[in-house]
């Protein structure tokens, strides 16, 4: 009775997952194509919980990322571990307080954990105050530990700051640059690309040589001169600014000319010519069907751009070119790893290298994840 | 026919240098402040602050008139050949370059065989099992050596080879690209012995990237080719399913590939730029980098005036290249 | 008399092919040289020709999505007003848009893929401001019923649909304005032939319904002998020979023409007969033969074919544009034609 | 007596394996082939016609596979016959076999030649492959095919790249390349598809004469009817993977047996079935590639369907009345 009732609905099922598929729109089919790239698909969850985290680091911080601890200088991580604490009742995320110590051979300076205590991490806790969204004033953090006790969950630098609060908040900078840049090279690549495309004549071949030529002259010595004329006493909201601006400048050619292309080949499709027919204006044909068509393209070849900016910017920051301290980004940070010529001694300052990786390549996949989505001959 | 081809790009490319190179001048000189200011600034911290050495140096680079005049006496020296002198160094320029361009072009050319050596076959191997497990397992590869920014590969590399060597009992320095006795020596056989213990470590790191980059090209482009008929037809002939890959989608895939070694002509030497500071390598990158902060405006435009001149030649490379290896650009069809 | 709906004179497409470095044209792609020809009201004009021909750029310059170079194009929709179309703005042009309305060869392409049925065919109802949301809606569900699509698929995307319902999507969408001419692009030679069938029926019994008129491009003889009242032949970018569908198929005059008929097969074994095949290929448009255009391949040719350029010549209501034909040609050498006929 | 068939399906289907399901894409073919013989294989698109010739030569791709039937080729008279189906799509017998005995012209002549490589280059492939020739004689053989297929100034054409052919030159090349080594089956896949109407006279005319000159049987697969009637000996009309009927070229269009010919027929202008005025069409539309139905594949568009028997049992395929081959129920 069971398999007769099973297969009395699934015609019907059938036949609504065929209705629910004709009737689906692009952007519909273009996520059902997504979804099936697992990897693409957890790649955006990771991307979705790192801008989540790094935007919010002031939340998520234990530390001022910038406040020296000078009782802990160099300290390696504190391992975070679950279990049983004293006085709780409930088991819950400890670390054990690391001790410093002079090593009796070498006479180095050097922390081990101290096993018999246990420290509990405290959850949603005041601490030192902040802006929720530069509105609200808050003292609320997502963790810490009592007064007194450390909990550096990726040990600390040569001044004894936070490594994990400054992984965070140089990851806001770097994710930040790395989207505002894109953004930034979007809004001119697809203006001029666009302009480029849709008029022609004159104007293209003027936009085209000017890309061109700027694409002839290697990048590397206008991106150091450029970032050489930042004065040094600028503040690092203005140093913020021109970095991207920098990044920008060097990286629309190549989105001008894929808006261009994609532009030139939309506009000989039959139906926009269809519209230009039933006496659509040409705004019309350009916002209801060229943009939306290009749209999806564009997402992917945005979401390629943003990894190539990221690593830009740490590179760029690694050589002591684009942001300085006190500004805190992922390329700072490693350029601090490596002025310490303490790679081997420390190497948890080589965290945000792992960080870097893993926002390229979640970025890397989800953008060939999207490309693929986008293409409907794909299969 | 090929040869005046030639000859007309070459005489396009004098005002288009002339431009570029002027462009550049200025641009060099964009920065605020000037030598003279990084000088005077030097002096003063050591204390000794000798205003005729600064106007000896103004006087004789015409450093107190303005840009463009400076750029006429500039261009007026690299006529003769004479591409003048290093602030910083005090030396002429074409001797800093003539010391520095050999190990540099030694590590791209080194690195760009490797590359190629590499990455054909795992291209053409990663198309043809596409969508299998293999494929898969390069595509990641592939990403995650093109996500490593290139100095943290070096810092690993570095660290793993003083972790090597200490575990063998030897000491090793990884920075540079000469032991300490070599440098400064003239070109001698132990010379490039020693660079050649050295060189692997930069050639590795770029190579990574690099390859990493080209498989995935290579890959896309022979799937792309794979679909067209004539392939189908290849085999509908009998040929050897591994010869009909290889005759015919690869040679056409190959095609922009071979014809875009032009194009890395001028990374020759600035491609490398960051990982060559990190590695503290003898090349032209570092010095380039060191020149722009230091105001050098010699030493900077003379070996971005290089880098242009590369990149106009490797453009003209390329084109000519294409035109010989595809019949359809060289017959002048599409 | 009333002026005929569409009146094309002389009209010429030229493209640049060659360039100069400040954009001037070098050298120009000739894809259509003084065309003329007529259609009246509820006719259908079938447009045939081989691959460079120039069929669809004459249908494409008729609605001004080219350009003409030269030439007049007169439209007539209300029987009293002519437009020129050919020297209109774009401005100009938009409100007699909606008299004339296009059907593209590919329906996989001239049908936007991210809109709905509903969208696609309302339109040119929308960008008019014909009525309100809710009759537009309850328009476009008359319009696809119409062409044979049900009313439910009114929220369906392209992608749902078949090349031969695409092809109706598109009719409806041509209908929705009621136009007085639709310039048909190849419109079923993308389809299989069980296909092409219904999309032809369709579109007779919409001509006769609403009194529409047709420029019909295509390149199948027998899809044009089916559907179409005048037959125009262009070859090279030139009209070759124009009249009445009887007079074209039944008595053709110029040797392109015959040579045309003789090589497309007919679907029946028991007319299989010796083929005539005309040899050579159709000529580069943009290095076009001196003379008549056809004179390489003519079977007819004589020497000063490849100097003179024919003159449209008119005989018995029809035009052929042949020297065999001009001026007191045929009765100085009847034998020639006689044999060509044979 | 009649000759042995050269070439021979029996009961042959391809499937592919997709992850949406198995779309069955030749389901049971069966025909014969001999020497001088012309079979036009004509159906509307997705009826497996192309898959069944791609499968006799052994150029079915993965997910896809023959999975039931034999496809018997005789090399020469006399010999033993060998089943292509099978035989590894890569083995060396097949190779042996494709392209020299066995040869196939494609259905687009724009890309059907590599752009980067001589003409030459590729007819000499072939000879190479499929015969002992040296050098020099391997170049007169090319020449000499050039100008068999009617390319005027044939040794230097014979150095030149397709982009400087014409469409149908470049179909004439395909021919040339095709029947270098003498094959004693040529399939030809939509061969004059996308030429123009006085090329494709040219080209099909060039055919039969080559056909004639080498005793060569043709297998001609089309969607054209009239390709179909200007051309063919015998004709397997295809619906869905399956040949539905089959019978020789007069017989079939004067008195076609099954509904699904005889509505095709009907709808194909000019066409000895066909109406002046509205053309008579076959309601529905060929159902996807997923969305097999029981019984008769016709049976849902079919006018004539018996209920309870057509849409139940499929029909088996068989000789009529001594001309013609069916598979309907109608005629059992």
């Amino acid at each position: 009775m069971n398999a007769a009732k099973t297969t009395a609905v699934a015609p019907v099922s059938a036949d609504e997952a065929k209705l629910a598929y004709y009737e689906a729109s692009q952007w519909s089919l273009m996520r059902r194509r997504f979804c099936k790239h697992k990897v693409a698909v957890w790649a955006i969850y990771i991307l979705v919980a790192l801008y989540v985290v790094c935007m919010n680091c002031d939340f998520f911080s234990a530390y001022d990322p910038n406040e020296f601890h000078e009782r802990w200088v160099d300290m390696p991580p504190q391992i975070l571990h679950f279990g049983k604490v004293e006085g709780y009742r409930w088991p819950r995320f400890y670390v054990h307080p690391s001790i410093r110590v002079r090593h009796p051979v070498t006479l180095d300076e050097c922390y081990y954990a101290d096993t018999s205590r246990r420290v509990p991490l405290e959850f949603f806790v005041q601490g030192r105050p902040w802006r929720f969204l530069g509105l609200i004033d808050t003292q609320l953090h997502f963790f810490g530990v009592p007064d007194g006790e450390s909990c550096f969950l990726l040990g600390t630098g040569r001044l004894g700051q936070d490594m994990f609060s400054r992984l965070l908040y140089g990851g806001r900078i770097s994710l930040l640059v790395g989207f505002t840049a894109v953004f930034l090279s979007f809004f001119l690549g697809i203006s001029l690309g666009g302009i480029s495309g849709f008029f022609g004549g004159k104007v293209d071949i003027v936009i085209q040589r000017v890309a061109e030529v700027l694409m002839t002259i290697p990048h590397i010595p206008i991106w150091l001169t450029m970032a050489a004329a930042i004065p040094k006493g600028w503040t690092s909201l203005q140093t913020y600014f021109v970095m991207t601006l920098i990044l920008a400048c060097m990286g629309w050619t190549g989105l001008c000319r894929t808006v261009r292309g994609k532009l030139l080949s939309l506009r000989e499709e039959d139906y926009a010519r269809a519209a230009v027919l039933a006496g659509a204006s040409q705004k019309r044909v350009i916002f209801v069907h060229l943009i939306p068509n290009f749209l999806s393209h564009i997402i992917a070849t945005l979401t390629l751009a943003i990894p190539g900016m990221i690593l830009s910017e740490t590179s760029l920051s690694y050589l002591g070119l684009g942001l300085r301290p006190p500004i805190v980004s992922w390329g700072v940070l490693l350029k601090e790893a490596h002025n310490g010529q303490a790679v081997l001694n420390q190497p948890w300052l080589l965290v945000p290298a792992l960080a870097v990786i893993l926002t390229v390549l979640a970025f890397n996949f989800a953008g060939e994840g999207l490309r693929d989505a986008a293409d409907p001959y794909s299969t | 026919m090929l040869g005046r081809y030639i000859l007309k790009r070459a005489l396009l490319a004098v005002p288009t240098l002339l431009l570029i190179s002027f462009s550049i001048f200025m641009f060099i000189q964009l920065p605020p402040g000037s030598y003279v200011e990084v000088k005077i600034e030097q002096m003063k911290k050591e204390g000794t602050v000798d205003m005729s050495e600064v106007n000896q140096l103004i006087s004789r680079y015409k450093l107190d008139q303005p840009a463009h005049v400076q750029y006429v006496f500039w261009m007026g020296g690299l006529l003769r050949g004479d591409m003048g002198e290093s602030f910083v160094d005090g030396r002429d320029v074409v001797d800093i370059l003539a010391e520095r361009l050999p190990p540099t072009v030694a590590i791209s050319v080194i690195t760009i065989c490797l590359t190629w050596a590499i990455a054909v076959p795992f291209g053409i191997f990663a198309a043809v099992k596409k969508n299998t497990v293999w494929d898969y397992l390069l595509t990641f590869i592939g990403l995650a050596a093109m996500a490593t920014p290139g100095f943290v590969l070096a810092l690993v590399f570095q660290m793993a080879a003083v972790g090597w060597a200490e575990s063998h009992g030897a000491t090793f320095d990884p920075s540079g690209l000469f032991s300490r006795e070599y440098l400064g020596e003239p070109w001698s056989f132990g010379k490039v012995i020693d660079m050649a213990k050295h060189i692997w470590i930069p050639v590795a790191i770029l190579g990574v990237a690099g390859t990493a980059g080209m498989i995935r090209i290579l890959r896309a482009n022979v799937i792309d080719e794979l679909r067209k008929q004539y392939v189908l037809c290849a085999r509908a002939r009998g040929l050897h399913p591994v010869l009909v890959i290889l005759r015919y989608p690869v040679r056409v895939a190959i095609n922009p590939m071979i014809s875009n070694i032009g194009l890395v002509l001028p990374q020759i030497i600035s491609g490398s730029l960051i990982i060559e500071k990190v590695l503290n390598l003898e090349t032209v990158g570092p010095k380039l980098l060191m020149s722009l902060q230091n105001q050098d405006t010699y030493m900077a435009a003379g070996i971005v005036l290089m880098q242009c001149v590369l990149a106009i030649v490797g453009i003209l490379v390329s084109d000519v290249l294409l035109s010989m290896i595809d019949p359809r650009i060289k017959f002048g069809a599409k | 008399m009333k002026p005929p709906l569409l009146s094309v004179k002389n009209l010429r497409v030229w493209f640049p092919k060659d360039v100069s470095f400040f954009g001037k044209p070098l050298t120009w792609v000739k894809a259509v040289d003084d065309v003329c020809f007529d259609l009246h009201e509820g006719e259908t004009l079938g447009l045939v020709g081989e691959s460079g021909s120039g069929k669809s750029t004459t249908g494409l310059a008729i609605l001004r999505s080219h350009r003409p170079r030269d030439g007049s194009v007169l439209f007539c929709p209300d029987g009293q007003r002519v437009h020129d179309l050919s020297k209109m703005e774009h401005r100009e042009l938009q409100p007699l848009r909606r008299h004339m309305q296009m059907i593209f060869q590919d329906p996989f392409a001239s049908l936007n893929p991210r809109m709905t049925v509903l969208q696609l065919v309302s339109e040119p109802l929308k960008v008019n401001h014909v009525g309100n949301a809710e009759q537009r809606k309850q328009r476009v569900r008359e319009l696809i019923v119409e062409a044979g699509l049900k009313a439910e698929f009114l929220n369906r995307y392209p992608h749902a649909f078949s090349g031969g319902q695409r092809q109706r999507i598109v009719i409806a969408r041509a209908l929705a304005l009621q136009p007085k001419l639709i310039v048909c692009d190849e419109p079923v030679s993308a389809l299989d032939v069980s296909v092409q069938a219904q999309i032809l029926n369709l579109m007779m019994s919409l001509k006769e319904k609403y009194g529409l008129s047709y420029v019909f491009v295509a390149h199948d003889l027998e899809v044009v002998r089916h559907i179409a009242d005048r037959v125009a032949v262009m070859y090279a970018g030139r009209l070759v020979e124009d009249g009445t569908k009887a007079q074209v198929f039944g008595n053709p005059l110029h040797p392109y023409t015959r040579a045309l008929l003789a090589s497309s097969p007919k679907p029946n074994p028991s007319h299989r007969a010796k083929r005539g095949i005309l040899h050579g290929e159709v000529p580069d448009p943009s290095n076009l033969p001196s003379g008549c255009v056809f004179h390489p391949r003519c079977p007819e040719a004589r020497p000063e074919c490849s100097h003179i350029v024919p003159a449209q010549t008119r005989i018995d209501g029809r035009n052929v544009r042949c020297l065999l034909y001009e001026s007191g040609r045929t009765l100085t050498d009847p034998a020639g034609a006689d044999k060509a006929a044979s | 007596m009649q000759k042995d068939p050269i070439l021979e399906f029996d009961n042959v289907a391809v499937e592919y394996q997709l992850d949406e399901g198995v779309v069955r894409a030749v389901n049971g073919v069966s025909y014969k082939v001999f020497p001088d013989e012309t079979l036009a294989i004509v159906g509307e698109s997705g009826c497996g016609k192309s898959q069944s010739s791609y499968a006799a030569m052994g150029l079915i791709q993965p997910p896809g596979r023959i999975t039931r039937g034999h496809i018997w080729f005789r090399e020469a008279d006399g010999k033993p016959r060998i089943d292509l189906a099978g035989l590894d799509r890569n083995s060396k017998e097949i190779r042996s076999i494709r392209g020299g005995k066995l040869a196939m012209i494609f259905q687009e002549p724009m890309t059907a030649l590599s752009p980067v490589h001589r003409i030459g280059r590729q007819l000499d492939e072939v000879l190479k492959l499929h015969t002992d020739m040296g050098k020099p004689q391997r170049i007169d053989r090319g020449c000499e095919m050039l100008r068999r297929v009617g390319i005027p100034d044939a040794r230097k054409r014979y150095d030149q790249f397709s982009f400087e052919f014409s469409g149908g030159m470049r179909q004439r090349i395909m021919i040339a390349i095709a029947l270098a080594c003498n094959p004693r089956v040529l399939i030809a896949d939509e061969p004059t598809t996308g030429l123009d109407v006085t090329i494709q006279s040219q080209i099909l005319e060039l055919m039969k004469t080559l056909q004639a000159e080498h005793h060569m049987a043709v297998v001609l697969i089309t969607h054209d009817l009239a390709v179909v009637a200007e051309t063919a000996d015998r004709v397997a009309v295809m619906y869905l993977g399956r040949i539905v009927e089959m019978a020789d070229v007069k017989t079939l269009f004067a008195a076609p047996k099954h509904p699904y010919t005889i509505a095709l027929m009907k709808s194909v202008i000019g066409s000895p079935l066909a109406a002046d005025g509205r053309l008579q069409t076959i309601r529905g539309s060929v159902p996807g590639p997923l969305e097999r139905v029981p019984g008769c594949d016709f049976h849902p568009r079919c006018d004539a369907c018996i209920p309870g028997l057509c849409d139940k049992q499929e029909p088996v395929f068989k000789d009529i009345d001594g001309k013609t081959q069916v598979s309907c129920h109608l005629f059992c």
